[in-house]
């Protein structure tokens, strides 16, 4: 049997390339990559799920000479949730497209998840870097095919922040192999000793990566770039790529720099991310547009999760720590869902309305019930109500702070609630403010239901059947 | 004037940041763990099919890096390309330059060849090669050839993909065969490193050249009409 | 023999870092890429000093000229825009 | 490992991330693109050195092929990001006029 690692990183590089030369059936082609990238991506995730954790060594010649790839429950979780995500996106690309966009709108997105898969399963630190530059420089790509003035100079600007990040990050390479003399993660782990060399190094990768993610206050990059892609680029840059550089931050914390580490440092990230959550929530609930609604939201999402760093610092090795991080890993992959849902639903209604300007949402918004159910859905799970995963992961992430005493990450937390809730149903009100005009409930399939399905899964998936996910995370240690 | 951001805290957080750069650059170095990969990999090298260590490590132990990294340059063409068409060209060069151009780009190509043969065993190999080829394409352009003499785009698509795909496909291909993704069999390791070599030089020498275009290549009449 | 090596790496060095100054604080963009160009063809004299002839090569190929070749028709532009915007006023860049 | 080696390791180790940090600062006080770029090219120019010394292990002896080869990827991503960035500023002067 064929190593299913491997290929969830090659699949959708092969995808990219036979859109790339055959640009006419970019469409077609796309679609069926993206199909087949997301299965081999569920077979990991199903085999870590019945196997345990998973190794592939690439050439065979196994760390520290060869580059190996890592599949835990971990990166199982975060793999799958990107790849419904992504498949997901591409059936809503499918429709939003028009020919000549779509033509280059293929094989970057496939190369962005080729990246994305890469990013996920890779135990190599500078894998790693390439991995970083090739989502960075897709990312930007992608993010500008909108054309217009000001995409291409917020994704200009992103691109630059991300090769700052990147390079920043691979400082922190240059020195761990100076240090240490190898690259791979898990002997990377092995070796390091707490002092001045690895507390360096994790600055300057965390830092890097931080920058990626969009932590308050070097945020300032994200609401223009996510605001001003096509929808579908929106949905996944908001939904994975940030994401994505969360995942690896926590990787190397949790992997990598975990006898590094002092509370301060994890204390310096919530402090951050409370930042983000507070002024990303305010800055929503004062957004004009939808689309920057929904880039700020993602502003001030980063932010709970980067809470959890000194909640996860406090606590104890043990069952609560572990209950702790599987919610942390709920939240983040609900957001996904959620924002992904949001974006491709506040896509149509741009589509249908000609803009996106909240307060003349009104008639756009009635005329799309399946979107404006989508916007509800994903709402509900940004707010955190019953039955979502948010719910249930800021429970047990408020119940933890109370536990430890914390309480001010406690009121963080319920401000940014708050907010959320008044900027979620800012939005819902001026779409209910009208008599219902007998449209029918879905318009277009292609594009309403992925959003409408993202929707669902934050909002009754992941919340109702977080079980399975508690299991996944325990296939933690490699053999 | 003094701008606080620009003359106080910048420099001051970069002088801060390098004191802890340089202190900590030196205790990686003094420290004890010294060797690195270094003689493990050295000692491998025979195993590789090359004999040139570098590119040993490249096409062999961390091949994996090198086909995302072909990966990365792809990727940035082909955002160039959704970014617009190239722009108008150069004008026609006057003829001495032209005369050069014509002896310095079959030059350029027959260096390009050798570079890529010698990689093996001596400085050079696929990336070196690719961009000689690059570099051939430049001076086409600066000579006034539109295209910077890649072929149309039809044609210019799949031999930008090929690098990647001969990559891609031989580490597929070995899996199902039983070895592994990008595991060589023994004996036929250097053969493959030169197949997967001569199709990245390839594509890494239009890729380069197409980006330095700068946009989509011009349809093939506008071609014909400058030529 | 070794303190002559050492005077040549210290010359080396210095020549770098000095280009790198020269060219990061240079305003008008044309010199500034010229100046790249020599910073990356310096660059790659010293790695083939430090035995990394692969990386010489492909620092002087790429990262000097074709980056450089990139950059410097990206300069042209830019004089070309400032001497068409700047006409009749004072020129900030003029070097 | 001779102290000549470490010295040489440390001498041009530590000039590299004097160009990281020259490179940084360039790229965080200039606005043009053209000057970020090379701003950032430098900074890149400094790790890639930062790598190529800590490789070197003495006149006689075989420098550590893994450093040079990260080197030599790197050295392609950066002008592969160099040239997209680039595009984009192409794009916006061409939508600028």
């Amino acid at each position: 049997m064929i190593d299913a690692l491997p290929l969830a990183v090659t699949l959708p590089l092969i995808g990219a390339l036979a859109v790339t030369v055959w640009p006419a059936h970019a469409r077609g082609l796309g679609l069926a990559g993206a199909l087949i990238t997301a299965v081999s991506a569920l077979t990991v995730t199903t085999e870590v799920w019945s196997r345990g954790a998973l190794r592939a060594d690439l050439g065979g010649w196994g760390a520290p000479l060869g580059i190996a790839l890592e599949a835990d429950g971990l990166s199982a979780a975060f793999l799958a949730m990107a790849n419904l995500v992504a498949l997901a996106v591409s059936v809503y690309a499918g429709g939003y497209f028009k020919r000549e966009t779509a033509r280059h709108f293929w094989p970057l997105w496939l190369l962005l998840w080729s990246a994305l898969n890469g990013l996920f399963l890779a135990a190599d630190l500078f894998n790693l870097y390439v991995t970083l530059e090739l989502l960075g420089l897709s990312a930007a790509a992608l993010g500008a095919l909108t054309g217009t003035r000001e995409a291409v100079a917020a994704n200009l600007r992103y691109l630059l922040v991300g090769l700052l990040g990147s390079m920043s990050y691979l400082l922190g390479v240059a020195l761990v192999y100076a240090a240490y003399g190898v690259l791979d993660i898990g002997l990377v782990a092995e070796a390091v000793e707490p002092g001045p060399v690895a507390w360096t190094a994790m600055t300057l990768m965390i830092g890097g990566l931080i920058l990626k993610a969009a932590l308050f206050p070097m945020h300032f990059w994200l609401p223009p770039a996510h605001a001003n892609a096509p929808a579908p680029v929106s949905a996944a840059l908001s939904a994975l790529v940030v994401k994505a550089a969360f995942y690896l931050a926590l990787r190397l914390w949790l992997d990598v720099f975990a006898p590094v580490l002092g509370e301060a440092a994890a204390n310096l990230l919530g402090i951050l991310g409370a930042g983000a959550v507070v002024w990303g929530s305010w800055r929503a609930l004062r957004a004009e547009r939808l689309k920057l609604l929904a880039a700020y939201s993602t502003v001030a999402q980063m932010g709970y999760l980067f809470i959890a760093f000194p909640l996860l610092a406090a606590t104890p090795p043990g069952l609560a720590r572990e209950n702790l991080l599987a919610a942390v890993v709920l939240l983040a992959l609900t957001h996904g869902f959620a924002k992904a849902g949001l974006f491709l639903a506040a896509g149509m209604v741009q589509k249908t309305a000609g803009h996106d300007r909240i307060d003349e949402l009104g008639g756009a918004a009635q005329a799309l019930p399946a979107a404006t159910f989508a916007i509800g859905l994903a709402g509900v799970a940004l707010i955190g109500l019953p039955p979502s995963g948010t719910f249930l992961a800021k429970w047990m992430m408020l119940e933890q702070a109370m536990i430890l005493g914390l309480w001010w990450w406690l009121v963080v937390m319920m401000v940014g609630t708050l907010l959320a809730a008044a900027y979620i149903f800012r939005v819902l009100s001026r779409a209910f403010n009208r008599e219902p005009t007998p449209y029918r409930f879905v318009n277009d399939a292609s594009t309403e239901l992925p959003a409408l399905l993202l929707g669902l899964i934050a909002t009754f998936g992941l919340g109702i059947a977080a079980q399975p996910l508690w299991r996944l995370l325990e296939q933690g240690a490699f053999g | 004037m003094i701008r606080p951001l620009e003359h106080i805290v910048i420099p001051s957080g970069l002088i801060a940041l390098g004191g802890l750069l340089g202190w900590s650059l030196f205790l990686a170095i003094t420290g004890e763990t010294g060797d690195r990969l270094a003689e493990i990999a050295l000692a491998r090298v025979p195993d590789s099919g090359v004999s040139n260590p570098v590119t040993s490590v490249l096409l062999n132990f961390r091949a994996y890096d090198t086909l995302l990294e072909l990966a990365v340059l792809l990727t940035a063409l082909l955002g160039i390309w959704s970014l617009g068409a190239a722009g108008p060209g150069f004008q026609k060069a006057a003829s001495v330059l032209e005369g050069m151009v014509a002896g310095f780009v079959p030059l350029l190509i027959l260096s390009a060849g050798y570079m890529l043969w010698v990689g093996a065993y001596a400085p050079g190999g696929a990336f070196q090669a690719g961009a000689l080829l690059g570099a051939a394409g430049v001076m086409l352009a600066l000579a006034g050839h539109r295209n910077a003499g890649l072929p149309s785009e039809d044609r210019l698509r799949p031999l930008v993909a090929l690098g990647v795909f001969v990559f891609a496909i031989t580490g597929v291909l070995l899996a199902v065969v039983g070895g592994g993704f990008l595991t060589y069999p023994a004996g036929l390791a250097k053969w493959l490193i030169l197949i997967i070599e001569t199709a990245a030089t390839l594509s890494i020498g239009a890729t380069l050249a197409a980006a330095y275009l700068g946009g989509r290549p011009a349809p093939e009449h506008a071609t014909r009409e400058s030529a | 023999m070794n303190l002559l090596l050492a005077l040549f790496d210290l010359l080396l060095t210095l020549t770098l870092v000095g280009l790198a100054v020269v060219t990061l604080t240079s305003r008008e963009p044309r010199r500034a890429v010229i100046l790249f160009i020599a910073f990356g063809l310096l660059l790659a004299l010293v790695w083939a000093r430090l035995r990394a002839p692969d990386l010489a090569l492909a620092e002087a190929a790429i990262g000097a000229g074709l980056s450089g070749a990139l950059m410097l028709a990206a300069a042209r532009r830019a004089s070309d825009r400032n001497s068409v915007s700047t006409e009749g006023s004072n020129r900030e860049d003029a070097p | 490992m001779t102290s000549h080696v470490l010295g040489t390791q440390l001498l041009y180790g530590g000039s590299g991330i004097l160009l990281v940090l020259l490179g940084l600062w360039s790229f965080l006080v200039h606005a043009p693109l053209l000057r970020k770029l090379i701003a950032i090219n430098v900074m890149g120019a400094g790790v890639f050195h930062l790598l190529v010394a800590i490789a070197y292990r003495g006149i006689d002896t075989p420098p550590d092929p893994v450093p040079h080869a990260l080197v030599l990827t790197g050295i392609v991503v950066a002008v592969s990001a160099t040239a997209l960035a680039l595009a984009f500023g192409k794009r916006l002067d061409r939508d600028g006029d």
